[in-house]
């Protein structure tokens, strides 16, 4: 997320040095890369590995190793030194924490090894190319989503992720400003750590508060799917609005396909794209620093259609 | 069997005697809403060696932990040589100049003998200890106690004989002039037990003044200078041994005349209940020759087979290995009415009908935590328990009938048995085995720390059982007891059966002469 | 107490003297202050009054009948001087193939339910197993247990929720039904007036105290953890027992893990993370003591109102992440306090 | 045990037999066996080789020191027959506070390091003696402070990681240097041979054997943990030992926590999640009884080796996480089996 990316540092515009240069001057492979990924438990997280995979078998002459460093900075920084070591052709990481890995990747890169950075970003430019989406904005869209369903007034519940994490705290930010200024008050917010069961628990101590919820605004698609559990149980699912993000094929879209969920903001995983820029590299072709992600939002009017594009240029 | 001891009452009173060491006044100390003390008073003088005597509860431990900082009195005073003290802590206590060699043993199992000797008076230098010195005084101090054991080895290897001896060292290590000894020989043997008089000759006459707790007359009138009696925790009397012969010491003690044991009954010749063959039990670790050595012997129907033997003498593994303790390590072929059983579990053991009663309460017979009822039905509980249910009222019936017979005292059979005197507790533990009805009874020091009056009844138990046909091994390692109460003695060294008497041909004398190895 | 010589060993009016004496000090007494004090907190702080409902009453009581249920059998293991870190991860195992057997492989409950008890009883029983005839601490070898059903939980699941969004062969996914018996587990009874969960709650804290207080097992329960050597001495067949309380604390993580699912209606094999904790400090908190040989079930149950009311308060109150953690870590020792006396 | 007669001692020369006898069956020389075992797997599965590269067996270390550290308070708490909890959130508290005073505040490390030393011995003190004074249960205290520390993390830390962004009034973010004795901990010695960071985990090795082999302190933990009450019948301060095992336990999970600090470059207030249970597996992998009274820093050595060679290998050979977990669970307990012997 941007929060972690310091001010200080100049966004660089132009294109990488060409890091393919440093690596063996094949142009046709086979390749290996190094993908390391911060936390498996997070199904998000666990679709990103599934595109990468996905992608990586239509070019056979690509081979991916994944490593899990299960939440574990410190884990996760030994993999990108393994991979060094054992001398990859590529590392794709989606680092845990910028700062941690910024020096880890950075050695990489002077190792001569291109390391693209998924989803959170590492502090500084010692990277070869940064993929990501934006949470802010998303918290943003929804906020103005939220606010033109609700007509500019209504109580809304807001279930937080894991607000030590970046992305919980950006979501959170985004949303905020969006409904900065309008009628909409939040009756409630509970941080239930991404986790469903704790969504339902707070989302029952929400409705035991107070009879008037309009909307529930929760950081993750499951967080979003406990509330109306809880909801439901209360026999009250049907006067309530249930947002999320996220937005994976067989949760969030799914829910909303459902009707049990009225929208949800797609965070895409950029998996594919990480495989597309990396064969650029890897073939010695330039590639811009920086790829923001669009993301799409899912209603239940547009979820059979695939959903529509919001905010930034894809 | 008391008269013949009080002739040969111990060397009179030094003339450092007479020098007040030790007045407790007016001590009384409550648990809950039980009066445990009750404005006791008693007082100690150097050179002189005071027996404290009473019945199982009566609060002799209870008096002298006060004295050790362990409990802390309700009321009363306590003066050390003149000086108004208030122990509230055994550190305290120790800087007193006390040390207590308490009844339950305090050793930390894991720990080496040398560290439990020195536990808490380390010989160190700004906090490091010095390891070489200590594990050479440890040495010398056991030298000096006779027991050959290397001061490294670790304290929960040794058995419950030679720990004892080593609570005993851990005492003398450090000079105090105070020096309390709670049943100091519950689990010693004969040639231990002098070696411990010894010490204490030299210490009296050093002007060190002794508190003796025993439940062995014999042992009171050659120790005592002065006797102490307390019962249900109030003074009955103190005064010098000359005046208090036996049956009166007893009668204060007991509060009642007691009994006297019956003339031996005559042993009913029955045919062979238990035979033993070949029992061999290898040790623990390999390397180390087997505890028991080939060992065969057999009992007869109402008869009572003691098993003498120093400490190290391998009976007690003999017990385990026939009772099925010691698993794999121990071989050798039983047949039990002549029937071969294999004694492979205690369980298996318990259901052909073989009872064990070990040498240690605390570590193997009690379940601490339980209640008097628990403990005493635990050995037996499908008698109350039909098809797994568990009925209390034939929990509450057994255990009333068994406890009865064994005159135990406890405020009711739900008290746990934490809180229960020594003499009382292990009278819950021959409770426990009575209710399994056994045929063979292996009974390993049945009467360690229980008093005058119990241990009549606990010998009348054993005849009785013997009447009723039951086959009974003793293992005891007091002599006057050994020779009184078996039909015939076998005598084990080092693990070998080196002699077998009968009733009759058994002399302390030639007993020890086997036990010592001899043949 | 230490009675006249011819006073009977039971002798009636002492007993029940002494039997006022121990209701009066009796750990489920002290148990019950602690669950008073959180309930006091609960009316001061009642979050607009919601404390005052009945239904905030009825969901708190749904949200702890998981803890409730792992922290039964947490209590037979722990009475035999055991501990069992692995009911978390069997929870998952079996949320997991629970839902895999019902929503994927849509198997009648009448299979897929026996099959689930009979894995979660499996882990439980083979970690009893090697804990007694092997000689392994129970608390290293539950750790391993722990890591393995979790990472077994993973294989089965293929690292994903297990729900009731089925990938087609294409990656693409469709919807399937959330199975009748999961409905029916989620759902309330007696006039909407308590959770199905809660009911199998109690139902196992009925079968844990027959267990514990009427067999002779449960005597042979508490006199292993109370003096393992005795109890063998004693004949008590100390492996099969060892085997019984790990297979039965299996057993109960089964039932909670089927619980679980049915709540979630999916299988996630992250579920339970660090669940055992709550279940220990829920047995705990009771007065049952870790060291063995004393405690049981009722002081369980009043354990699990204790947590779950805490929860629930801090809930219904909206007090944020770190305060809710602060508050609690002082309220458990405040808890415990009341029951220094026995510990 | 005591009370279950033995072998006759009596035997001519008993100690030099004795000593031999001793060394052969020590726990050390098992805890070696399951070292061994495990670098064993190194050298099958080596990962393209990696394992035979030094620095594999360097960065290997590294990340066992942590861990390492944590275990060395816990050997000393265990060995009283205690056990810390609290170790990992202590370890997320001090990591906080010190990135806090180093990177915000912009402290002296000298006067950062003492203070967050001090944090946590002072956490680590509380639970010690409420244990001793209040005879709260270890588990369930630590517990408590367990959930406390990591809830006074996150206050302190306001709920976002500690790092060289630092926030700036208009809600911007502005890159601050990250302090110089960060980079010195996480730097290495000796011609890039070995890291600081393990450097300092030998130290607390060293300490720890120190106070547990030579100081009289140390022959009093293990006298608590073997049997307390013969501890304080013989005078020793009990409640004083506790509040020093504790403590030290504390000053350790401070020092981890200064290492994770500088190795992260920030603070996290979430770090150190469920380190208790490493730290804890590998006391035990070592051979020291959760019973208290046995064992030794030695052995927690080996364990920590153990467990880091473990680490590495399944990850240099990119075992998938389910893999990884099973593979750990069974290695646990067939490590410890080599040691069953002595449990
Ligand atoms: N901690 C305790 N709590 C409750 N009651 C106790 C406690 N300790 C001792 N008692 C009771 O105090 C009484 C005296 O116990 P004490 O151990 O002093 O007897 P004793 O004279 O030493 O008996 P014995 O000769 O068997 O050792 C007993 O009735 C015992 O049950
Ligand atoms: N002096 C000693 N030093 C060390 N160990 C000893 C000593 N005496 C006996 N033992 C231990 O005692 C064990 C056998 O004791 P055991 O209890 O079987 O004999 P016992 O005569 O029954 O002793 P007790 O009379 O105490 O029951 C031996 O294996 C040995 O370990
Ligand atoms: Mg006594
Ligand atoms: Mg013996």
């Amino acid at each position: 997320g941007k929060s972690e990316e310091p001010t200080g540092t100049p966004p660089t515009t132009q294109s990488a040095e060409p890091a393919a240069s440093e690596a063996e001057p094949t142009t046709t492979g086979p390749w290996t890369i190094g993908m390391s990924q911060c936390n498996l438990g997070e199904p998000w997280r666990e679709q990103m590995n599934t595109d990468i995979e996905q992608a990586a078998l239509k070019h056979d002459e690509l081979e991916v190793i994944f490593k899990d460093a299960s939440n574990d900075t410190l884990k996760q920084r030994a993999h990108v030194e393994e991979f060094v070591a054992a001398g990859v052709d590529l590392i794709i990481i989606s680092p845990k924490e910028a700062q941690p890995l910024t020096e880890p990747v950075a050695k990489a890169i002077e190792a001569g090894i291109p390391v693209i950075v998924l989803d959170r970003r590492v502090i500084g430019d010692r990277y070869t190319c940064f993929i990501g989406a934006d949470n802010v904005l998303i918290g943003r869209e929804a906020g103005k989503w939220i606010v033109d369903q609700l007509g500019g007034a209504g109580n809304v519940v807001e279930l937080k992720g894991l607000m030590t994490s970046t992305p919980g705290q950006d979501r959170h930010r985004g949303f905020r400003e969006a409904i900065e200024g309008t009628a909409i008050d939040i009756i409630f917010e509970a941080d239930m750590k991404w986790l469903e069961p704790d969504a339902r628990k707070e989302m029952e101590s929400a409705l035991a508060r107070s009879g008037e919820i309009d909307l529930v605004y929760a950081h993750n698609d499951p967080g979003a799917h406990g509330a109306y559990l809880a909801a439901k149980a209360a026999g009250r699912e049907d006067d309530i609005m249930f947002v999320g993000i996220d937005a994976l094929p067989h949760e969030g879209v799914m829910y909303v396909k459902q009707g049990i969920m009225d929208a949800t903001f797609q965070y895409p995983t950029g998996g594919a794209e990480a495989i597309d820029i990396a064969l650029t590299i890897l073939r010695g072709e330039e590639v811009p620093k920086e790829i923001t992600l669009g993301s799409r939002v899912f209603t239940q009017d547009n979820v059979d259609a695939g959903g529509e594009p919001i905010g930034g240029e894809s | 069997m008391n008269e013949i001891h009080q002739s040969e009452s111990r060397h009179a009173p030094t003339d450092a005697a007479g020098a007040a060491l030790l007045a407790m006044t007016g001590i009384g100390k409550s648990f809950g809403r039980h009066r445990v003390l009750d404005d006791v008073d008693f007082d100690l003088r150097a050179g002189e060696v005071h027996v404290l005597a009473g019945e199982n509860g009566a609060g002799k431990s209870t008096l002298i932990r006060i004295l050790g900082g362990v409990h802390q009195p309700d009321g009363g005073s306590i003066r050390i040589a003149g000086r108004l003290v208030r122990p509230r802590s055994p550190r305290e206590a120790a800087g007193f100049g006390v040390a207590i060699i308490h009844q339950e043993l305090s050793l930390a199992p894991a720990m080496a003998v040398t560290d439990n000797i020195f536990l808490g008076r380390e010989r160190t230098s700004g906090g490091w200890v010095r390891f070489g010195e200590q594990r050479a005084a440890a040495g010398r101090l056991l030298k000096r106690l006779g027991l050959e054991v290397d001061p490294g080895r670790l304290v929960g290897e040794l058995p419950i004989a030679a720990q004892q001896m080593i609570e005993i060292a851990k005492a003398l290590a450090f000079d105090a002039r105070i020096i309390v000894m709670d049943e100091p020989t519950s689990a010693l043997s004969e040639p231990e037990v002098e070696r411990l008089f010894a010490r204490i000759a030299d210490l009296t006459t050093r002007g060190c003044g002794i508190i003796y707790i025993t439940h062995k007359l014999e042992e009171v009138y050659r120790q005592a200078d002065r006797i102490t009696v307390l019962r249900d925790g109030r003074k009955i009397i103190t005064a010098p041994a000359a005046e208090l012969p036996a049956p009166a010491l007893i009668r204060h003690m007991v509060g009642r005349e007691l009994v006297e044991h019956p003339v031996r009954r005559e042993p009913v010749a029955g045919e062979v209940r238990f035979r033993v063959e070949h029992c061999t039990v290898r040790a623990a670790s390999r390397g180390r020759p087997p505890v028991v050595d080939d060992v065969s012997f057999e009992v007869k129907r109402g008869e009572i087979l003691g098993i003498g033997g120093l400490q190290g003498s391998g009976a007690s593994d003999l017990l385990w290995g026939l009772f099925g303790a010691h698993g794999r390590r121990a071989t050798g072929r039983v047949k039990l009415d002549g029937r071969p059983v294999a004694l492979r579990s205690p369980r298996r053991a318990i259901r052909r009908g073989v009872a064990l009663l070990t040498n240690d309460r605390k570590q193997s017979g009690l379940v601490l935590s339980m209640d008097v009822a628990a403990n005493a039905t635990l050995a037996s509980m499908p008698r109350i328990s039909p098809g797994t249910w568990l009925s209390r009222r034939r929990e509450l019936e057994l255990t009333a009938a068994s406890t009865k017979t064994l005159h135990l005292r406890a405020a009711s059979l739900r008290q746990p048995v934490a809180t229960l005197s020594g003499g009382n507790q292990q009278k819950v533990v021959l409770a426990k085995w009575l209710n399994t009805r056994p045929r063979v009874m292996l009974l390993d020091e049945p009467t360690r720390g229980v008093d005058v009056g119990a241990k009549r009844e606990i010998y009348q138990l054993m005849d009785e059982w013997a009447r009723a046909g039951h086959a009974i091994v003793l293992i005891t390692s007091e002599l006057p007891e050994l020779l009184l109460m078996s039909d015939r003695i076998m005598v084990m060294h080092r693990g070998r059966l080196t002699a077998m008497f009968d009733h009759d041909e058994a002399t302390p004398e030639r007993v020890l002469h086997a036990a010592m190895g001899g043949s | 107490m230490a009675g006249k010589p011819d006073e009977p060993a039971l002798s009636t009016k002492p007993a029940t003297l002494s039997e006022l004496r121990r209701l009066a000090a009796h750990p489920a007494t002290t148990a019950l202050f602690a669950l008073l004090l959180v309930l006091l907190l609960g009316f001061i702080f009642s979050g607009d009054g919601a404390f005052y409902k009945w239904t905030t009453h009825r969901d708190a009581l749904r949200q702890a009948s998981v803890f409730g249920i792992l922290a039964c059998g947490m209590t037979l293991v722990i009475i035999t001087a055991g501990i069992d870190l692995s009911v978390g991860s069997v929870l998952a195992l079996v949320a997991v193939c629970f839902s895999l057997f019902s929503i994927h492989w849509r198997l009648t409950p009448w299979l897929a339910i026996p099959a689930c008890l009979a894995i979660g009883t499996a882990c439980g029983a083979v970690s009893g197993g090697i804990i007694a005839k092997l000689r392994i601490q129970p608390f290293i070898m539950t750790l391993a247990m722990m890591v393995f059903a979790r990472g077994l939980a993973k294989t089965v699941s293929g690292g994903m929720k297990v729900s009731t969004a089925v990938a087609n062969d294409d990656g693409t996914y469709r919807y399937v039904d959330v199975p009748q018996i999961f409905r029916m587990i989620d759902s309330r009874l007696l006039g909407d007036n308590i959770s199905v969960v809660s009911l199998i709650f109690l139902v196992c804290v009925a079968v844990s105290w027959i267990l514990l207080a009427r067999l002779r097992w449960g005597r042979y329960l508490y006199a292993i953890g109370g003096n393992e050597e005795a109890a063998r001495l004693s004949g008590v067949p100390v492996s099969a027992m060892k085997v019984l309380a790990y297979g039965a604390a299996g057993l109960f993580s089964a039932v909670a893990g089927l619980c679980q699912a049915a709540q979630e209606q999916q299988g996630d094999p992250e579920a339970g993370t660090a669940y055992e904790l709550t279940a220990i400090a829920i047995v705990v908190i009771g007065g049952t003591n870790l060291m063995g040989g004393r405690g049981g079930i009722g002081l369980t149950l009043l354990g699990t109102l204790t947590i779950g009311y805490l929860e629930k308060i801090l809930s219904i109150n909206a007090v944020p992440e770190a305060g809710r953690l602060m508050l609690t870590g002082i309220i458990i020792v405040a808890a415990v306090l009341l029951q220094r006396r026995r510990a």
